[in-house]
């Protein structure tokens, strides 16, 4: 179980000729993640890590069955990608790429939303079900199967958290990386429906930056809708200054809007446990989990 | 990055924009000559990458040739939110009888670029939409359509025009639009686009900020991001983006390197829980190599209020070793001698703690144990860190 | 019944204040069309013919109902104007205008198919349902309630086909314009299913004229499904030499393909009788529902 | 609007389409100082606004710039399908390995783009479709995604091209599409493009021919439209462009006028029913006012082999007195006096007939009666008609 993906996620990596496609789709491959096909413009016939090598994504649908893809396409040339898997029926599309105009992104999600695709990304680490399937770049090892769910919109962070729960023998039902972009292809309460309808998920992991009102959003529905899990927050960027990219595009704060402070407030008033320190959260969750 | 107030207007004139006629000047006596084109009332106005330059004394109005030389000297060299006005813009005053709003920016949540206009203009969005929400119109471009001719006549007549005013407006909307989507703007603005006693419309001031992410697509201001005083970051900002690094200076004293942007600002944080300042937030990105962290050791160090570095690596993909050996001979090659909290986890996380105490270096495993740490060298309680 | 526009037909015209709009808005009065609103940009706020007029489709849809519109927009602003009913919803949107560039006609068909709206035209005389709704610009006198679905590609030819009908006592349940461009909103097969269902309709007068395979495809579609009313065709062209443009931006034979020979052949393939002369029509018809 | 050969290649060239290196030459002189820039063999290829040259003995060879001369001798003021040739294009022969085809153009059934591909070029569409189908690529274009690289590779890798050639070609492709999309082309092609010995491409022959409706978004063109020998027009096509007429010219010697693009040719069918031979095509388009029918019986008039005129005018919105009172002023002001048939039926029909009989013309009520009789006076088998 988990969401979005699982053992029978079936994927094809786009520029899987690149020293970060070549280099993932090795660490993939031995996570167990059934990799049927790459795909590297000029590349066709070649082969990376035994995984055959197509001109195009039809070429390799043409010889694969596939359901996901995962993008590591240099920022000009990701939207082709994602228009090629979106346009080719993959229904799971991962992009990795950091640096993706935000009108290239735009455009993707318009296309993914009347495709009926979920868009993981961009500038995202990812998605991992542990024990199942990695599509991402995580480091496996600080995931172990479990209860807690993460939605996170950082990469590092997110691992600090996930190890802290793994040491809590709690483990991760499945962790999502939203991505560190001002447009990615889910959001919170989208992240936090799936959690809700899976079975295997028992709490759910929050963590929220700077920039956007996605964590002021998620609060107001875990309010609204009585979210049925427990859910523990984590917001990054007390510290940041107004105007200022926090490292990712998306993190920065405008004028007076996305705050940390703006974001934890409307998460506690929701009844949402902010931790003041990422070490906090196994701590809470396995509090909640107890009781 | 940001375009000065002039470079938007002179964008907007290109694309058949209305904007108040006017001339740039990096002297007094430049803006005395440039004023001498105009008509008389003018305005001078600091040409400076952050907002609030009005309540600052960066604008003011002048009658005569005189009078702008007076005005040009007052703002020229003044600092504004830390950055140095380097020219004025000199520009006729236009006779207002209304100041309205106009912006293409992006909304989040929608996925979408979001029109927002309002009868209301000349004071910020915030304050629109805290005082006249019931004038601010809020539409979001859908890519299906873009935003036509109707759309922007729709919105002009909810701002109350008609007839050819309705027609005139939307056509200044349009090319707005186009213009966001020609340089990738992430937000292009008229506040205030103003209506003047003649009924025409002008726009009074204009701002655009195109999205770094999409400069590879234009050339020309990509090579002036890194000219100094041609964007809105410091040099020592400018110096890291030359290195690829995610670099923002602060006010504090401890200097902080971390992998990735969450974990950064979270180690910002965690300082400051701890009653400390940072200095900066630095992120050295995925990979965290030798050559990275020397690089972002350098910049961090060069900041002299900077006493004690905090470097918060997270290997995850990389070896704690091999970031271990990078840290030694990064320190080795910058020279860096004052002190340094490191926190080091993950895979061969035993050899690269070995590697660091071998070399005098003390390494801590929990993040926060590490901020703690760091706060109280910083605060001199805790010499022996050295 | 009839097809597409009946006496519940409400619309909206676009371009109401042209000559044109202002004439026709007129004409379609007299006939009985319930017209709501009418849109210029700059002149809302007037009246033509007692209708009101708004800036824009949006405005006038605040203040009346209408599921039809129909476009008297010069052809540089026809693709917006036929893109704001769309996105206001109109479901049938027929385009007078001629001289449509096809990029634009493309732009606005792809909209059409997925906002589930039918486009009648571009450069068609519009539709009209006799007694109930006129869509259009043609004369009423011609037409008479009855029994002769027609679907044409030409006007004037059309006209004097429906005169025929008439003049028979045929009558037609509705006659409806496809557009005399390359690129136009319905083609002959899914006007032949519509007639099909209606139950009005017992024949139908198929008007052709060359340029293009929609015929062909008609007589492909009416053999393959063994269409159940008789079907008599015109194909107006058999003169018209290789390369050159008939008045119809659409009516223009290429090589050797969209001949009046050609679809000749395949409607006769098919069992549909093709008249020799417009006259002959109603004689086919009058003579199929008599036996 | 078709575009000559070497315009089509200067725009190719432009955009990065590889194409020979050529000139434009209009005599013999010209051609070959010309070729003194190129390196020979060359090419001398008519230009001319029609297809089918080849077989008409408008491309010849040369090895040497008096060759070229005598080439551009022969070939120059040919006349091609009715069309004189006024220049030459002088391009140096590349060396052919294969021969291809790329074409975009429009798909009216799926109301698209299509792109059409082949590694078989060099001859028709037509003739590729009925001997090698299985080597034509049909790609319609989704306009919600357009032609993009991955299409494009896609479609150079079912031509047979891997590697880098794949992403040369492909680039290609794509330079076409945007050509297409800026100039609002109906037909942009390239046949053959030739992969040359050294395994480059090169755009051997280029059509492009623009959408008559969009001229107004290309004024460059749309102005030369009408300039004598710069289009496929005759000068009496170009003459009833300018009055917003839709004329063909034809073989025969019944001139013809009607209302309505439909009506017209089923007229002239009519005409070739009974026997007779139209000499035009004339479409007057709605409302058929007295100026535009003088316009109409001006230019067809104008045609010497004309000998009767059939005027076919279905009165619809149009009243018939106003149509009658329109054809009286036109012929009396045309000066024309052969012999005329008139069918005229709609509103206020009997008023319109009234006039025309008063003024000694003849009118008929069906199109067929009517078409008869004109052929009948054409063949001379009815005088007392005029």
């Amino acid at each position: 179980m988990g969401i979005i993906v699982d053992r029978n996620t079936r994927v094809i990596v786009q520029g899987i000729t690149g020293t970060q496609g070549r280099f993932h789709t090795k660490a993939m491959l031995e996570y167990g993640t059934q990799i049927v096909a790459g795909v590297t413009p000029g590349k066709g016939g070649n082969k990376v890590h035994g995984v055959p090598v197509y001109d195009t994504v039809a070429q390799a649908l043409e010889k694969h069955e596939a359901n996901a893809s995962i993008i590591f396409v240099p920022a000009p040339f990701a939207m082709d990608a994602a228009l090629e898997a979106l346009e080719n029926g993959l229904k799971t599309i991962v992009i990795i790429t950091e640096h993706i105009p935000i009108k290239d992104a735009i455009q993707i999600m318009h296309l993914a939303r009347k495709n009926g695709a979920t868009i993981i990304g961009p500038n995202t680490p990812g998605i991992i079900t542990p024990s199942e399937c990695k599509l991402g770049i995580m480091p496996a090892h600080v995931f172990r199967r479990g209860v807690v769910g993460i939605v996170s919109r950082s990469g590092t962070l997110t691992y600090e958290i996930a190890n802290g729960l793994t040491r809590a023998k709690l483990g991760q039902s499945t962790c999502l990386g939203l991505g560190g972009d001002p447009i990615v292809g889910l959001n919170f309460i989208e992240v936090l429906k799936m959690f809700e309808k899976d079975s295997e998920t028992k709490a759910v992991a929050l963590i929220g930056e700077i920039g956007g009102n996605l964590e002021e959003l998620a609060a107001e529905y875990i309010q609204n809708e009585g979210y049925s899990k427990p859910v523990a927050a984590f917001i990054a960027g007390r510290t940041a200054p107004p105007g200022k990219r926090m490292g990712h595009a998306g993190a920065i704060v405008m004028g007076k809007a996305g705050t940390a402070q703006t974001k934890i407030e409307a998460l506690e008033a929701a009844g949402v446990k902010v931790a003041e320190k990422p070490g906090d959260i196994a701590k809470i969750l396995a509090e909640k989990l107890r009781s | 990055m940001k375009l000065f107030e002039y470079e938007a207007k002179k964008l907007f004139e290109k694309h058949g924009i209305p904007v108040p006629r006017g001339k740039l000047a990096t002297s007094p006596e430049e803006a005395r000559k440039a004023s001498s084109e105009l008509s008389f009332p003018v305005v001078v106005k600091a040409q400076v990458l952050v907002s609030g330059r009005g309540k600052a004394g960066g604008i003011l109005f002048a009658n005569s040739p005189s009078e702008v030389e007076e005005a040009a000297e007052k703002i020229l060299g003044m600092t504004i939110k830390g950055l140095n006005v380097q020219s004025v813009w000199v520009e006729e005053k236009i006779s207002v009888k209304n100041e309205l709003f106009f912006s293409i920016t992006i909304d989040r949540v929608k996925r979408s670029y979001v029109v927002l206009a309002s009868s209301v203009g000349g004071v910020d969005i915030e304050e629109i939409a805290a005082k006249t929400p019931e004038k601010l119109v809020r539409f979001p471009v859908n890519p299906d359509y873009g935003f036509r001719s109707f759309h922007a006549r729709y919105i002009a007549a909810k701002m109350g025009y008609v007839g050819d005013q309705q027609k005139k407006l939307a056509a200044i909307f349009r090319k707005v639009y186009a213009i966001t989507m020609e340089l990738d703007a992430e937000l292009a603005e008229m506040n205030p686009i103003v209506e003047t006693v003649e009924g025409d419309f002008v726009a009074a001031d204009a701002r655009i900020i195109i999205d770094d992410n999409a400069l590879f697509r234009h050339p020309e201001y990509e090579k002036r991001l890194f000219e100094a005083g041609a964007s809105e970051f410091s040099p020592r900002e400018l110096e890291a983006m030359r290195k690829g690094l995610a670099y923002v200076g602060l006010d504090g004293n401890i200097g902080i390197i971390g992998n990735g942007a969450g974990l950064v600002m979270a180690t910002l944080d965690a300082v400051q829980y701890y009653g400390g300042k940072p200095a900066n937030f630095l992120d050295v990105g995925g990979g965290a190599s030798a050559e990275r962290v020397a690089s972002a050791l350098e910049i961090v160090a060069s900041d002299p209020k900077v006493n004690v570095v905090f470097i918060n690596i997270l290997g995850g993909i990389t070896r704690c070793d091999e970031v271990a050996r990078g840290i030694i001979a990064a320190k080795k090659k910058v020279g860096y001698e004052k002190p340094m909290v490191i926190r080091l986890v993950g895979t061969n996380e035993e050899e690269g703690k070995h590697i660091l105490t071998e070399a005098g270096i003390h390494v801590l495993e929990s993040m926060e144990e590490a901020a703690e740490k760091a706060v109280k060298i910083a605060k001199g309680e805790n010499r022996k860190w050295e």
